[in-house]
């Protein structure tokens, strides 16, 4: 199951449900403001690479754009673009939270 | 594929609009079904044609409209949903047509992929 | 599109508070429309989602709808199956005698596998 | 003490407009003097009279209305906010006018507290 | 200045917010799904009990009434109405962290 | 009401994300207006609001429109206080040479300080 998480991680519990819930091996997309969980340098980097171990976790490069940090992704974190969005959401069954 | 969109937040209040107007374009380009846009919630005021957005931002109804008539879509908006927000048969813009909450479970039984936008 | 015949596994989650948002309110109303589909219907509570079944509401002074006596009304629907999530009810300070209906709980590990099991699911 | 009012997010969806109403009302009671009700972002919805809630639902455009004839209050829907969501001189229910920001800024100005309502 | 918190502490860090800004001895106010922050035996009940130890923690009657938690309100919280709300937005500046 | 004389102490606190929700851009709206009204303006950027100033966007396949340049000209409009809480910033993986204006970097304690300070403020 693909979970998809849209709020920031300082501002929203969104991706910490996503975790709880998610299997090993599920993937998570981070997009909107939940592109900001994907960030280097942040308090929330060791909390990503966690979930990295677990998970693999992608992120909408158009949200990135947006906001400026494109070029201050975490390692590992694949950068996806709306059609990656749906070719994901086309291999798995899709959870959204909000 | 066969997918159904669900949308549950307003237009420029929320970036969920745009997401969702993003990715239905991009299934639709990519060759999939989209069976039915369905507008719920806070959804419902995509559809009004009454917004007038200032003149170098995006006009959201227009956008779903334009993508409507391309690919002759189905967009539903909920009545109960819209009637407690001031939506009507008079401000909906073409392509949006106002239906029953029961349409969102028929896309439940016929679409592959129902993917939610919102909060 | 039109109804289909056989009935398909569909599910709603509810995973918001009530009344501070009408996510709860609007995903109830979904259900009560899905009852009348003659599907395979399932009803989650995760998250804050639990406090939507918490017994003794009093809106009135609010203003604004209880829905509760609708929650209850759902065995009339024949949706029967009801489930809720041990960690989210026991950290919200809830067991399952504070609940107006009734869900089998269930472990955090089985909602993915629920989910999965639908055809699809709503989450509100 | 003379208060002014912010409201942000719109009926139904959110809570904050019922805060909004039971504050304000509370207030008038008490003897206070409510300078402004400014209804920005999606707060402007708050406004449309053509919203037509459930028979036993609370009718949120229309209560607003009552407070305001009530009190003879002054309600100020911002343009700008309006634009974007399909709101206008046709939709807005009595007692609510449409008008610019500055109208907010003036409520900082003069009132003795503002608070606001929203998300 | 007092603090509004109108999210529940298990979806929003709203609260936590208020309490990095709030200077001790100002006042906290719970209404709406802020509530759930003041109803004890939950996962949150230790932390409230912190945050009194530096402020008054209020909270809005009405909005703990419609959530069916009103004879389950943490001890030392103090249940106040709107008019109550009013006296306090009186008395205080006021911060909204929705 | 009309224009005071005086000028009154007021302020926009910026604490969401930008783009996610319209809180910040509607909230830049609101600091323009204000400008024009011959006040004792302050800006503050706390929380998720310090995102609000990073420097590089590139909102075009969003197709949202981009607000930097209206903070770039906050100058333009003599509006000089600006201020930002360090521990938001660098908790978020910034500096101030990050961001398209060098508001003055403040600790905690001073945010309330500031508020207080004001005739009114508002939060976006």
């Amino acid at each position: 199951m693909l979970h998809l998480v849209n709020k920031s991680p300082f501002e929203s519990t969104g991706l910490e449900s996503a975790v709880r819930y998610a299997h090993k091996g599920s993937p998570i997309l981070l997009f909107e403001d939940g592109v900001y969980a994907a960030m280097a340098g942040t308090a929330y980097e060791d909390k990503i690479k966690e979930i990295m171990s677990d998970h693999e976790v992608y992120v909408l490069k158009e949200d990135l754009a947006a906001r400026g940090i494109a070029d201050r992704v975490v390692d590992g974190v694949k950068e996806i673009d709306y059609p990656g969005f749906v070719d994901l959401v086309e291999q798995h069954k899709t959870a959204s939270w909000a | 594929m066969k997918f159904g969109i669900l949308i549950l937040e307003g237009p420029y209040q929320h970036e969920s609009s745009d997401s969702a107007y993003h990715f239905t374009k991009a299934a639709l380009e990519k060759g999939h079904e989209v069976l039915r846009v369905f507008f719920y919630q806070d959804g419902v005021i995509n559809s009004t044609k009454l917004m007038e957005p200032q003149q170098d931002d995006r006009h959201i109804q227009r956008r779903w409209s334009e993508l409507q008539e391309k690919y002759d879509l189905d967009y539903v908006v909920c009545v109960a949903a819209a009637k407690r927000r001031g939506i009507n048969d008079d401000v909906i813009g073409p392509g949006f047509k106002i239906g029953g909450l029961g349409m969102l479970t028929e896309v439940a039984i016929e679409a592959d992929r129902v993917v939610q936008f919102g909060a | 599109m039109g109804e289909e015949e056989k009935a398909e596994k569909l599910m709603i989650v509810f995973r918001k508070a009530p009344y501070g948002s009408i996510y709860s309110f609007e995903g109830l109303e979904n259900v009560l429309i899905m009852g009348a589909y003659d599907q395979d219907i399932s009803i989650l509570f995760i998250d804050d989602g639990v406090y939507a079944i918490k017994s003794d509401m009093d809106t009135e002074a609010t203003g604004i709808k209880n829905f509760s006596p609708t929650f209850r009304a759902l065995e009339a629907y024949d949706i029967e199956k009801l489930y809720i999530d041990r960690e989210s009810l026991e950290s919200r300070g809830l067991s399952v005698d504070d609940l107006v209906i009734k869900p089998k709980v269930i472990e955090a590990d089985e909602v993915e596998k629920l989910m999965e099991e639908q055809k699809n699911f709503f989450m509100f």
